[in-house]
């Protein structure tokens, strides 16, 4: 059978590995939509043909699952990712970003690239961080939202601003920017991806890949790409 | 009545007013620039919708505002040569000629591509485009397009404003034949006397968008006091019928009882023709002339004397062929001493009778 | 070149080069038509369908492409009762071309429409008197007068839906081999760090294709040119 | 030489060779449809650019491909009126007129727009727009706009076929003034011979590409031999001074002795003129005619009978005032015995000599 | 409608306004001057320059929004240079104008090059023949003829530039008060559950923006016409 997976464009490198490794494994096709989670929502609220939907927030899940379009039975929360402060190559590190004035300091007369703060999640957890830390209204001004985290995170390798706030998971992935700082979980909502099959679509391939998901080698490949596997190993 | 117009339409610019009635054949529109021609065809066309209006073509009624009536122009069935060619820019010659045709293909005639293009002496623009045509050019095609439509009546704004005299010559038998032997009825602008002396059935002279004078051809044109564009244009026609074809390639023409020399004309002997005699071509004598070049003699006697506001005169003469008029000096007429009944010799020459000025009917 | 582009890029050629025809293709009777009554019609809510025509234009694309989700999903109102009688765009290569040519339809209408202002209404005429009637008139003098104007707003629509990208990754979303076009590929490079290669290979390929069809209009246009204009 | 053209330029559809010198005055190209007329004068313009050509005007060189010259058509100073008017459909009349003055406002001369304005008769449509304007109306007005440029010579291709008779005799005497009194030179398309001996200084005749004809008006024009469209054009031209304005409205003008009766002329007396006699015009006789309305009668000899194709002959008269041609039949020339240096009376009548013919100098 | 709005809501308009008139107006020039180019001159590249006017229209907005950002961005290779003349474009609403008239260019340059191509080059030449110099015939004959052309064009470009996003806000991201236009914020509406009732307002401000400017330029367009063609 074949399996059609809706997933947030910020999983693109570790849905290219695991979908690979599951097609070895089982045998069946998958095919993988990326794009933003919100719009990804709201096509399977129009009735778009997905079997499973890997959301980058909570809020787009729960959106669908008040509409009646996914299995309650098969949701779960996947992954978890870290939040962090992110500079040009060879930036210095600050470790643990606990305090707003490091922020400050760093940023100088710059600007700070981030995804949309009311839109994007990544925007929306950075958001959150700054305001907990205190310097959300000083910031705000200086804040360049683009309309998704690997955009901020390209500000930030080409050198156009000093600062960006990306996913452990993005900053990873990019050899031009060094990590700064980490935000710590507390200044933030947890930062999860929930996973769930859509209503009506249920079938043998489908349910594999589910289970698939939170097995070891899945496991391995999403913790390669810096994600956290928060969902209870399947056997 | 063959053709029937009936037209008031107002506009800022421009008043129109016109009715008349015309009979079979030919029907110039005759009038200075301006004087509302090509805005009175446009309606018989259909190219204008005019408030009130009542257009027909023998029974076929292309407008009548009072009944509700009104055809679009595709419906009229009219072939319309207009002032500025209006070819299509994107068909050749040929395409353009025959564009009219699938239209007309149920219709009856029997006029085919070949004809045309011989008449109008296009042949070897055929694979040619618009574009690159001279102005004559490209009136000579429009010419032939509207005629191969097949037309129930054919408009004709100024056909042969832009072509030189010996096309003219050539086209203008053309529209003869068409009132004579295809038997269509033809709306015909000009400006030029010759042309409307050598077509017109019936004469309809526009000033300023209204009819000034309107009637049969021979007696608007014989009638002294219609010069609308100057006393050269004043001549009278004469009715007459061939006689005889002379070895030397002069024509004897019989009008009644009087004979008229003409160079060869194309005319079966006893066809019917008409001769215009242009008032200024004719020279009046007291004595009978002898020694003259002059071939065309005709006795006859002064009806009128009218002396015009420059130093011209306009005599009429009644001669047994009709009435001829003269155009002679003031000091001539006294000189001769002209007055009603006085009894005259008119010369024409032969040659003076010009080509332009005979039509066939 | 074979080697140049993976088996999932040149389906992703593929997919774009076939919806962007397909968009041409649906937009171009309806586009040449709205032209035409916007050019030459006077009615009533005439600068309503002006404004419709152009909406596409003035929104940013992902609401484009959200209202055609409403509309033509195979939940939205029209798309219920079209997948009734078994025409469905939802998630398939026809939404994208659906997608596609509502967002190339502006600049197809407004193209077509500036060449059916500059045909000479008297040649119309002209073939009126002739005998043709309004239509035949139009498809015998209007239409091959206007062709160089049609065929640069198809090409310009050709272009447009070659690069569509917003409206039809929230439409149809960005599934490989049905949904998944250039631009889509692109934007997903895009956003992979160290991607830009693997993108600007593709945006060769997106310029290639429409400069093709742009010198290819060029010279039909010129050729028409000349036998319309021309020596 | 005034104007010196030589033009060669060949193209698939039509090879155009032409070379003439003309004195200063106006030069008339003369030719039959389709001949090449407005190539020649696009190519004098500037508007087309012949490979091997040398064009000037006095010792003003517009092209001369061998010295590598050539002058963009903004460049030539050169009034064009065209053969479709070509008006700025955006601008008012008014603005149209006005639109060569700015380019022309440092170059000398006292054209003002009223005055043009006036000759022409189109005060009322100064704040009008071309497109509502009739076809005469528009040509009026193209016709204006190349004056008010002051040009060093005017280009006119066809200028007045679109126009009524009214309207080009209104029109053509500033074509005159322009050659004799502004003292520009005019090259001047035209069919018609009215106009061309009206006009011409010079005349420049074009069949198919080339110059068949070219001399000073009174040389081509009194030519039998020169009958490009039709036998009806054949005329002399004499040459004559004013002697007289009568009472009665006559002009007498004297032509080498020989008195000539017109209708009043502008012209002062002494100032010279020149009248063409219409070869159809002229009645011989071999009797000195009597009691005759004809004013004009001039006594000679014959210098040739030439015969043409058809019923007619052409008799030239040797008269004091000059070469007179005579159209006549071939049956009069026999019935009279007219032959080389047989006496005979040229018999014109007074209004037989056309307004359109006389040209003053 | 004050109420109705919010003031950052607002701000997002009057910035949307302002991008939209400047872009339209930095992209007037060039394209009549590009137009004219292609219209009705030959020489080499010609084929080159068409395709360069046509990218943006080809490309994903976001592609085009990356070169913008390669080639302006404070370490673009232009963008650097240009800084030390003080022009910056980064993060300003420059930028947005700037990205704005280059996905707004294409538009421009073909409605004005159409109706270039049908101007009667006769009345260009008798402007000549009465003294005219080129660069005079042009702004006395032909570009009063074009301006419904012009006109059109400039009026696509506005609209497009009034919805113009991903090229935006790849090149100068979101900034409020400064690059925060009214695509930007229907986007982020669009992105949050519930968000769509916020968005359609917005969509209705930008619908009515262009609509009036639409509809203002079929007025002006009526009066020209007439003024050239008509009664
Ligand atoms: N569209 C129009 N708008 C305004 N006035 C017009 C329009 N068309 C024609 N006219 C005016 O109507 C009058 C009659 O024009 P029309 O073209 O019928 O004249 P015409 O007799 O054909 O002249 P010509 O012999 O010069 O062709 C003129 O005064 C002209 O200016
Ligand atoms: N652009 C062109 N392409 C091809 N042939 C052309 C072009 N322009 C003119 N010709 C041809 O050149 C010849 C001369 O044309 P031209 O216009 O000079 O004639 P003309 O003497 O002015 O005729 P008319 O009296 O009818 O205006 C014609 O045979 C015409 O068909
Ligand atoms: O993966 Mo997202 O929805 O672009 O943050
Ligand atoms: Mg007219
Ligand atoms: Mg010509």
């Amino acid at each position: 059978g074949s399996v059609t997976v809706f997933a947030a464009a910020s999983l693109k490198e570790a849905m290219d590995g695991v979908t690979q490794a599951f097609e070895a494994e089982s045998g069946h096709d998958v095919v993988v939509s990326l794009a933003g989670s919100s719009a990804l929502a709201r096509q399977i609220e129009y009735g778009a043909p997905a079997d499973v939907f890997l959301s980058a927030n909570v809020a787009w899940m729960d959106h669908l699952a008040a509409k009646g379009r996914i299995d309650p039975a098969t949701r779960a929360y996947l992954l978890g990712n870290d939040l962090v402060l992110v500079g040009p190559k060879g930036a210095e590190p600050l470790g643990q970003v606990a305090i707003g004035e490091d922020v400050l300091t760093l940023l100088g007369r710059g600007r700070l690239a981030m995804a949309l703060v009311d839109a994007v999640p990544a925007g929306q957890y950075g958001k959150a961080a700054l305001q907990e830390l205190g310097v959300w209204d000083e910031l705000r001004a200086s804040v360049a939202q683009v309309d998704n985290v690997r955009a901020a995170l390209a500000l930030v390798a080409r050198g156009e601003v000093p600062l960006g706030i990306v996913y452990a998971t993005d900053a990873a992935a990019s050899e031009d920017v060094a990590i700064v700082g980490v935000f710590s979980d507390g200044v933030h909502p947890e930062i999860v991806y929930p996973v769930a099959g859509v209503v009506g679509r249920d079938s043998q391939a489908r349910n594999a890949f589910l289970t698939f998901l939170s097995s070891e080698v899945a496991r391995r490949i999403f913790e390669a790409k810096g994600f956290d596997v928060i969902a209870e190993p399947s056997e | 009545m063959s053709l029937s117009v009936a037209v008031k339409q107002v506009t800022q610019a421009f008043a129109l007013d016109v009715a008349f009635e015309a009979p079979r054949g030919v029907t110039v529109l005759f009038g200075a620039s301006g004087s509302g021609k090509t805005s009175l065809v446009n309606a018989v066309a259909g190219l204008s919708r005019p408030k009130e209006a009542r257009i027909a073509v023998e029974d076929w009624v292309l407008q009548d505002s009072k009944a509700g009536v009104w055809l679009p122009p595709h419906k009229r069935q009219l072939g319309y040569v207009f002032q500025e060619g209006r070819l299509f820019p994107h068909l050749t010659v040929r395409q353009n000629l025959a564009y009219g045709q699938w239209f007309a293909r149920t219709r009856a005639g029997d006029i085919s591509l070949d004809r045309v293009v011989d008449m109008l002496g296009i042949g070897a623009l055929l694979d040619r485009r618009p574009s690159g045509l001279s102005g004559g050019e490209k009136q000579r095609v429009a010419i032939g397009r509207a005629l191969l439509a097949k037309p129930k009546m054919i408009l004709a704004d100024e056909p042969l404003a832009a072509l030189d005299e010996a096309r003219k010559a050539e086209i203008l038998p053309y529209f003869e034949r068409l009132r004579d032997e295809v038997n269509i009825p033809v709306l015909y602008v000009s400006h030029s006397m010759a042309e409307v002396a050598r077509l017109a059935t019936t004469v309809v002279a526009l000033e300023q968008g209204r009819v000034s004078r309107v009637g049969p051809a021979a007696e608007v044109l014989g009638d002294p006091g219609f010069t609308p564009t100057g006393v050269r244009a004043v001549g009278a026609v004469l009715e007459a019928r061939v006689a005889q074809h002379h070895e030397d390639g002069l024509t004897e023409l019989d009008a009644a009882g009087i004979a008229l020399f003409l160079p060869q004309l194309a005319q079966h002997v006893g066809q019917p023709v008409r001769v215009r005699i242009a008032a200024h071509d004719v020279i009046l004598s007291r004595e009978e002339p002898k020694g003259l070049s002059a071939l065309n003699i005709m006795q006859g006697h002064v009806s009128e004397v009218r002396a015009g506001a420059g130093p011209g005169a306009i005599v009429s003469v009644v001669t047994p062929a009709g009435p001829v008029l003269a155009r002679v000096t003031r000091r001539s007429a006294t000189a001769l001493g002209l007055a009603e009944g006085v009894p005259v010799w008119a010369v024409v020459k032969t040659v003076s009778v010009a080509p332009q000025d005979i039509g066939g009917r | 070149m074979m080697g140049w582009l993976g088996p999932e890029e040149w389906s992703a050629v593929a997919l774009s080069l076939k919806v962007a025809l397909w968009a041409t293709i649906w937009a171009l009777g309806p586009g040449i038509f709205v032209a035409y009554a916007l050019a030459r019609w006077e009615f009533p809510g005439k600068q309503v369908v002006n404004g419709l025509v152009h909406l596409p234009l003035i929104l940013p694309p992902v609401a484009t492409g959200y209202l055609l989700l409403i509309g033509f999903g195979t939940q939205g109102v029209l798309g219920r009762w079209l997948a009734e009688i078994g025409i469905v765009f939802a998630f398939r290569w026809t939404g994208a071309a659906l997608a596609a040519a509502v967002m190339a339809f502006p600049l197809l209408v407004r193209a077509v429409r500036l060449s059916i202002e500059a045909v000479d209404p008297k040649l119309e005429q002209a073939a009126g008197t002739l005998g043709a009637s309004k239509l035949w008139v139009f498809g015998t003098v209007t239409l091959p007068l206007i062709l160089p104007g049609v065929l640069a707003g198809a090409v310009l629509a050709f272009a447009k839906a070659m690069g569509e990208f917003g409206a039809t990754i929230t439409f149809v979303s960005n599934i490989p081999g049905q949904t998944r076009t250039l631009p889509s590929a692109i934007y997903s490079f895009l956003q992979v760090p160290g991607g830009e290669d693997a993108a600007l290979r593709l945006v060769a390929v997106s310029v290639f294709v429409a400069m093709a069809a742009l010198i290819l209009s060029e010279v039909i246009a010129r050729r028409v040119a000349k036998r319309v204009g021309g020596v």
